[in-house]
């Protein structure tokens, strides 16, 4: 086995949110156990440094890429690069829109995840009452994703009125102040929902110190440690689990058999993500399922 | 040529000038004369187009004319030399000589050989010795006043004005400004001429207008005054030009500097001061006297030597140290070293002296503040509307009493001043003379570096002569003559 | 002579103006906004960038800046947040250290003033101009931060920490008396003590302070550990009102602080200004967040908008000001 | 005299110093890096920051600053991605308006130098302190890019325009010919016109400048539109490089640019600094990310080894420098 002669490296989005330092911590963590030295790389939510970043991992010579991309689109072009000098890519929780440039993507399917949060948001409401969504960082693909996903079912039921919808940029303190200012203009909200747990947890702050924490429902998304013990509380109502540890494994096991000459790899998996509630919270840890 | 009537020019709650007139006539030198804050400058700088917005009306060549900025008045023909400098410091005595009128070549690039050649002609006509390509915040003062009056001269303007070219240069060059000056009076230009010092007033000035407190007092030929009438019509009464007589024969050793070197430019300087005597130091412009002064100060670490204050050996490391120690500087460059221009009057009086207006609770007490500023302001005849005026707005002369009140304030043992009364009016300065001697008689030692010679025997007990970073020579003021200390000021008699 | 009497106050009434301004027309489209309830709301979000731009004020009158403010809030935030929950172990030694909230605050303030009085000294012992120093401290700080937490938020940190951030007293919201006292104190210091005349006479003119007998480093290192101070004040106050340290707290607060400062009038090149135009500046960027999201505009014409308004607020100040 | 003349030479030394012993360090630690492909790399890699930082240096050398160009690069590069892409179309008037490359990077860079006029437009004739107008602007624009590309990327330009920040041309790669033309622009301007003249002189001392008859206002506009079209060309070449351009392109690169003019020793109160040095001072910022990762030094880590040693660049230059 020369795996130690075999370089992974790692390239997260972002290492400014806890959810992704868990996805690379995970990968590198993994790739450690099977023998590999791996790096991880920071793009810092730019496309343009994400290319960077490819450009010297190529020329430090890895041998294969695990990648969160930071755009779907704008990431395609720094796939390709990889492919032309052979380097494999797994793409991990987000995707790129290419068939052709990624050697495979365990992807972290938002939109469904987001459908499936809606139908609970519409049961937990008896399908009525207003309203309010914190959007995430509005350049971000996934903000939207998770959006539209909410909407293509909460959006059929004319009792359920969405009164405000701005950004917090999946940033806990802005989730607080935005949420403080539109409680000003919207005192009687029954419910919020929250583009990631960070939003979520900083809008149950401001529902704290306005007095309508119990009144108020508050969704998230992602299956931050956070957020999972704010559901067993009973703070949060329901966020969407999302599995960073598995897909981030998966892609090392992918690489590692890419190493052993294994070439046909599906091109997308999903990797489902599942609403948690109180009443399934007992089965989920922070990022994860309770093993 | 050039007519000014009635002009007035008011700034926020002050009148600088009011209906004042006056004539400027080719081929004649035209003398300003008036104390600090009379006008002279704010005038000029309406002749010139700095002001735009005033009452009145300039006729040039028989047209009235308003110019918007200076470039119009740049382009008519007229060209200032401003009191204040106006270089910018990190470009070269090239650059600014050109700034604003660059020669280019055909492809529209500058062509530095062109204005190099004109520079390096310039400056020798000037006979300042200095590379062109040097920048101007590697010059002295006095060598940026050359550069100034360099940069009135290198286009053909019409009319020249002049605001106290040689407040920062010696003799030497005031005889190489006048010679040009007499060579553009030969070519019929009209030239107006603003100093301090009256005797070159008499020697090159053909007409005058005195203006007092914005107002023309009168104009006329400058044959038929005296030096006294001139200074009668300026400051509208009699000076009063008692010295303090002192004796000093008993007084004891205040300070003594002992083999003080710096680097290159000083060279074993040895003195002594004595309590209430007043020490002059003379020397050609670049000799180190400013350096010496600075020296003293604690602003160079790698001085060396020993300084005695009072018996005992002091070693200042900054100039916060020398304060507390009782010496204090009134530096050469009021505007770089000495004021905060941006803060108000009381506040730079107050800067240095500040434990003495804390109250028990170590608060600043405004009351105490305002009275020490209206202290100075009374005792040093500071011209300003209020102790709040910011000291931008003052005008020179009364800018640099704002500095020796700051001074004073921190009441010292020894008072250095650098050049004290550069720009000053001759009723100021003779204040200032005053104010020096009474200081000296209350028992403080005063260091006095001065380029004018007559002020130096007038007020000094002692003269210190400097050339090139050493002590040439050392006179009891009584025993000594000009031409002593001129020679041996000079630096090829060592 | 009057007019250059009353100018400190009519420089203030010039901002008011623009405030007043934004105020009227927020109010006319949203009655929501005059109330008693938004009108707290607002001073207690604005509480953390007054904190941090009394700090910036002083050193921007030093004809400074310091660009890491943010860093250091979320460093000392987390600092803070993890001395308070986890304590310091030291398994090799069998050495436990657990903090009171106060131990742990006090702590997380000295590490700011620390980091700031660094600042202070790469500036005037190496003579690295602000700018630079700072930038490498914004980096510096945020990795420390990444380190300490690991990249994850420190949270729950209980009841009586979290009521600095959320809690009332005499029907005021705590981080608003925080952030007054902070005002009050240093109106005090830039009107009253010798140091506030100092760090305007440097930032009007630092040479002829140094003549004039200013130990201007003293002064640049104290003014630099004050505003690290204030910035780990600022991060004590968000991490108690989130109720957890986040590792991103923080990012860009430097241009917040800047803007309250400049808009306030506060000369970036130093001697001119006064705390009194940054608080005016701080809450005008305070109301115009609160106003956008009052009236439910959208996130992307909000930028278009609040870039827009900042511009005009300074430009009615200064056509206002013109006159001197 | 000696000194004075030679001291122009000798502060680029400097620098150089600084970027010499960071090079030899990490060519010690790793081989890669001396590698005829990891210096294209780098180069490559630096090209849009040059061409920000040249327009920045000009603004600088008046004294100014410019907070907007991350914001402009991003409009801009949408601007041209969005117009080669869909063209204009204008339903009402039954008409399409398609564009070619050409004619896309032209509107892109127009726009670039339009807001930078702006810019320079409410800089001069409102006199709002340079931080303030481009702080709006820094909003502003990035608000116009998330109308324009309605917060999506906009991508699959096509291979011609890609070649733009991918292509090679007598093998070096093309964003390296174009920030080089760039530079060499910038340094005739600088060295040898009226207008490079002008530009120090302003930031050497506005008021002596205006006595010697300069049109303050106009060399500030076109300074600031320039930067705003250099910022322009940033986009054009990061959109073609990526084949996209991003919505949030483009965030906090004016420090980084600031940065790069700083390090090259440009004085942030104007009049001092200059082109060359800027270049360098983007090399060390390049080549400093370049060698933290082929170092393999953890990314936590990378930022306090980052921030040291851009502070330790500057004391080392400083400390050379100290002579004069
Ligand atoms: N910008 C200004 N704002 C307010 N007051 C001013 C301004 N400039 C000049 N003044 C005032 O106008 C008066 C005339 O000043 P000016 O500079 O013309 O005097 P001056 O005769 O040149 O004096 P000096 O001999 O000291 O140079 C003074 O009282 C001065 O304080
Ligand atoms: N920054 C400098 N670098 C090199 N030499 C200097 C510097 N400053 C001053 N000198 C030299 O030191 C000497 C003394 O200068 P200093 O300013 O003390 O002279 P001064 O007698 O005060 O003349 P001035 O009348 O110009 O004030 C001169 O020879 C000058 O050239
Ligand atoms: O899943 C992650 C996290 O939710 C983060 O908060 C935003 O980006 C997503 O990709
Ligand atoms: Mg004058
Ligand atoms: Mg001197």
């Amino acid at each position: 086995n020369d795996n130690h002669e075999k370089k992974i490296a790692i390239l997260v989005s972002s290492l400014n949110n806890p959810w992704f330092v868990f996805l690379a911590e995970s990968a590198a963590a993994h790739a450690k156990s099977l023998g590999y030295e791996s790096k991880v790389f920071d793009s810092q939510n730019n496309t343009a440094i994400e290319a960077d970043n490819f450009e010297n991992a190529i020329a430090s010579g890895y041998s294969a890429i695990l990648l969160n991309p930071t755009d779907a689109d704008g990431s395609v072009a720094n796939v390709l690069k990889a492919k032309n000098a052979d380097i494999p890519v797994f793409c991990m929780d987000r995707e790129v829109n290419s068939n052709e440039a990624a050697t495979s993507q365990i992807l972290s399917d938002s939109y469904s995840g987001c459908v499936d949060l809606g139908k609970y948001f519409v049961k937990s409401t008896n399908a009525v009452g207003k309203y309010v969504e914190l959007l995430g960082i509005v350049a971000d693909n996934n903000t939207w994703a998770r959006s539209k996903g909410f909407h293509s079912v909460v959006d059929y039921y004319p009792g359920l009125k969405m009164v405000a919808q701005q950004t917090a940029d999946f940033d806990r303190n802005k989730g607080l102040e935005v949420m403080e200012s539109i409680l000003q203009a919207h005192p009687d909200i029954d419910a919020v929902f929250c583009g990631n747990d960070a939003m979520a947890m900083g809008a149950y702050q401001a529902l704290v110190s306005a007095g309508k924490a119990d009144k108020v429902k508050v969704v998230g998304f992602d299956g931050a440690g956070d957020a999972i013990q704010g559901i067993k509380d009973g703070k949060i109502l329901a966020t969407a689990m999302q599995f960073p540890k598995m897909m981030a494994q998966t892609a090392v096991e992918y690489a590692d058999a890419y190493f052993n000459g294994k070439r046909d790899f599906p091109q997308k998996i999903q990797i489902g993500v599942e609403v948690v509630t109180a009443a399934n919270i007992d089965n989920y840890i922070a990022y994860g399922k309770k093993d | 040529m050039l007519q000014a009537s009635r002009i007035t020019k008011k700034f926020a709650g002050v009148s600088a000038l009011n209906e004042v007139s006056l004539h400027l006539a080719a081929g004649k030198v035209t003398a300003i004369i008036g104390e600090n804050g009379a006008g002279k400058s704010t005038l000029m700088k309406i002749l010139s187009g700095v002001y735009s917005d005033y009452e009145g009306d300039l006729v040039y060549k028989g047209e009235v004319i308003r110019f918007k900025n200076t470039r119009d008045a740049q382009q008519v023909g007229i060209a200032i030399i401003h009191q204040e400098l106006n270089l910018i410091p990190y470009l070269s005595i090239t650059e600014n000589l050109f700034l604003g009128r660059e020669l280019k070549n055909s492809l529209g690039m500058l062509d530095k050989k062109a204005m190099k050649i004109r520079a390096v002609e310039l400056l020798k006509k000037l006979k300042l010795v200095v590379s062109p390509d040097t920048h101007i915040s590697d010059l002295k003062v006095g060598q940026q006043q050359v550069v100034e009056i360099a940069k009135a001269l290198l286009y053909d303007a019409e009319v020249i004005i002049m605001d106290e070219p040689t407040s920062a240069i010696s003799e030497n060059e005031v005889e190489v400004l006048h010679g040009i000056i007499n060579e553009l009076r030969a070519e019929n230009k009209a030239i107006v001429y603003i100093s301090h010092k009256l005797k070159e007033l008499f020697k090159i000035a053909d007409c005058y207008t005195v203006l007092r407190d914005g107002k023309t007092i009168e104009s006329g030929e400058m044959a038929s005054m005296t030096y006294d009438s001139l200074i009668h019509k300026m400051v509208g009464r009699e000076l009063d030009k008692n010295l303090n007589q002192r004796s000093l024969s008993t007084a004891p050793v205040l300070l003594k500097v002992n083999d003080l070197c710096l680097n290159k430019i000083l060279k074993n300087i040895s003195f002594e001061l004595k309590a209430g005597e007043v020490l002059g130091v003379f020397g050609l412009m670049g000799a180190g006297r400013t350096e010496l002064m600075e020296s003293l100060m604690g602003e160079h670490k790698s001085m060396q030597g020993a300084v005695v204050l009072e018996n005992q050996e002091v070693n200042f490391k900054s100039p916060g140290d020398a304060i507390r120690g009782g010496i204090v500087l009134v530096p050469e460059d009021r505007k770089k070293h000495g004021l905060v221009l941006g803060l108000d009057v009381k506040t730079n009086i107050s800067l240095s002296c500040l434990k003495l207006i804390k109250n028990n609770a170590g608060f600043l007490k405004e009351k105490s503040e305002i009275a020490l500023a209206k202290k100075y302001i009374t005792s040093l005849k500071i011209k300003t509307p209020s102790e709040n005026q910011l000291v931008k707005n003052l005008s020179g002369g009364n800018q640099q009493k704002i500095v020796i009140a700051k001074c004073m304030a921190t009441a010292p043992k020894v008072l250095m001043l650098d050049e004290p009364t550069r720009g000053i009016d001759i009723n100021a300065k003779t204040e200032i003379y005053k104010l020096i001697s009474e200081l000296a008689a209350a028992g403080l030692g005063i260091i006095m570096v001065s380029s004018e010679l007559p002020e130096i025997l007038a007020i000094s007990d002692r003269v210190l002569v400097m050339s090139e970073g050493r002590v040439t020579a050392e006179f009891e003021t009584i025993h000594a003559t000009e031409d002593q200390i001129l020679k041996a000021a000079i630096a090829d008699s060592i | 002579m009057n007019i250059a009497t009353y100018k400190p106050q009519l420089v203030k009434f010039q901002s008011l103006i623009a405030l007043i301004l934004l105020c009227v027309g927020i109010a006319l489209m949203s009655d929501k906004f005059l109330t008693v309830d938004n009108t707290w709301n607002v001073m207690r979000q604005i509480s953390v960038n007054i904190c941090i731009s009394v700090g910036m004020t002083l050193i921007v009158l030093t004809a400074g800046i310091d660009l890491s403010v943010g860093s250091i809030l979320a460093l000392c935030g987390a600092v803070t947040a993890g001395l308070l929950k986890f304590g310091i172990e030291m398994p090799s030694q069998d050495l436990f250290i657990g903090f009171t909230i106060f131990g742990a605050i006090i702590i997380g303030l000295a590490v700011g003033a620390l980091l700031g009085a660094f600042n202070g000294w790469t500036i005037t012992r190496f003579k690295v101009p602000p700018f630079v120093a700072t930038l490498a401290m914004l980096t510096i700080a945020r990795g420390l931060t990444m380190l300490w937490t690991k990249g994850f938020p420190i949270s729950n940190l209980g009841e009586n920490f979290a009521f600095i951030g959320t809690g009332w007293f005499l029907g005021i919201p705590l981080p608003v008396w925080i952030s007054g006292m902070v005002v009050i104190i240093a109106v005090i210091i830039t009107k009253k003590t010798a140091l506030g005349r100092y760090i305007y006479a440097i930032g009007g003119n630092e040479n002829a302070s140094r003549l004039s007998g200013i130990n201007i480093n003293k002064v640049k290192v104290i003014v630099y550990a004050i505003a690290g101070g204030l910035a780990a004040v600022g991060g004590v106050m968000v991490t108690s009102r989130l109720d957890s340290a986040q590792p991103n707290a923080g990012i860009s607060y430097e241009l917040d602080s800047i803007a309250a400062v400049v808009i306030g009038g506060t000369s970036l090149s130093g001697g001119r200004g006064s705390i009194m135009g940054t608080v005016l500046g701080a809450i005008i960027i305070g109301v115009l967040n609160n106003g956008l999201v009052l009236l439910n505009v959208s996130p992307f014409w909000q930028q278009v908008v609040k870039g827009g308004v900042i511009l005009l607020a300074v430009i009615i100040d200064k056509a206002n000001s013109k006159n001197d």
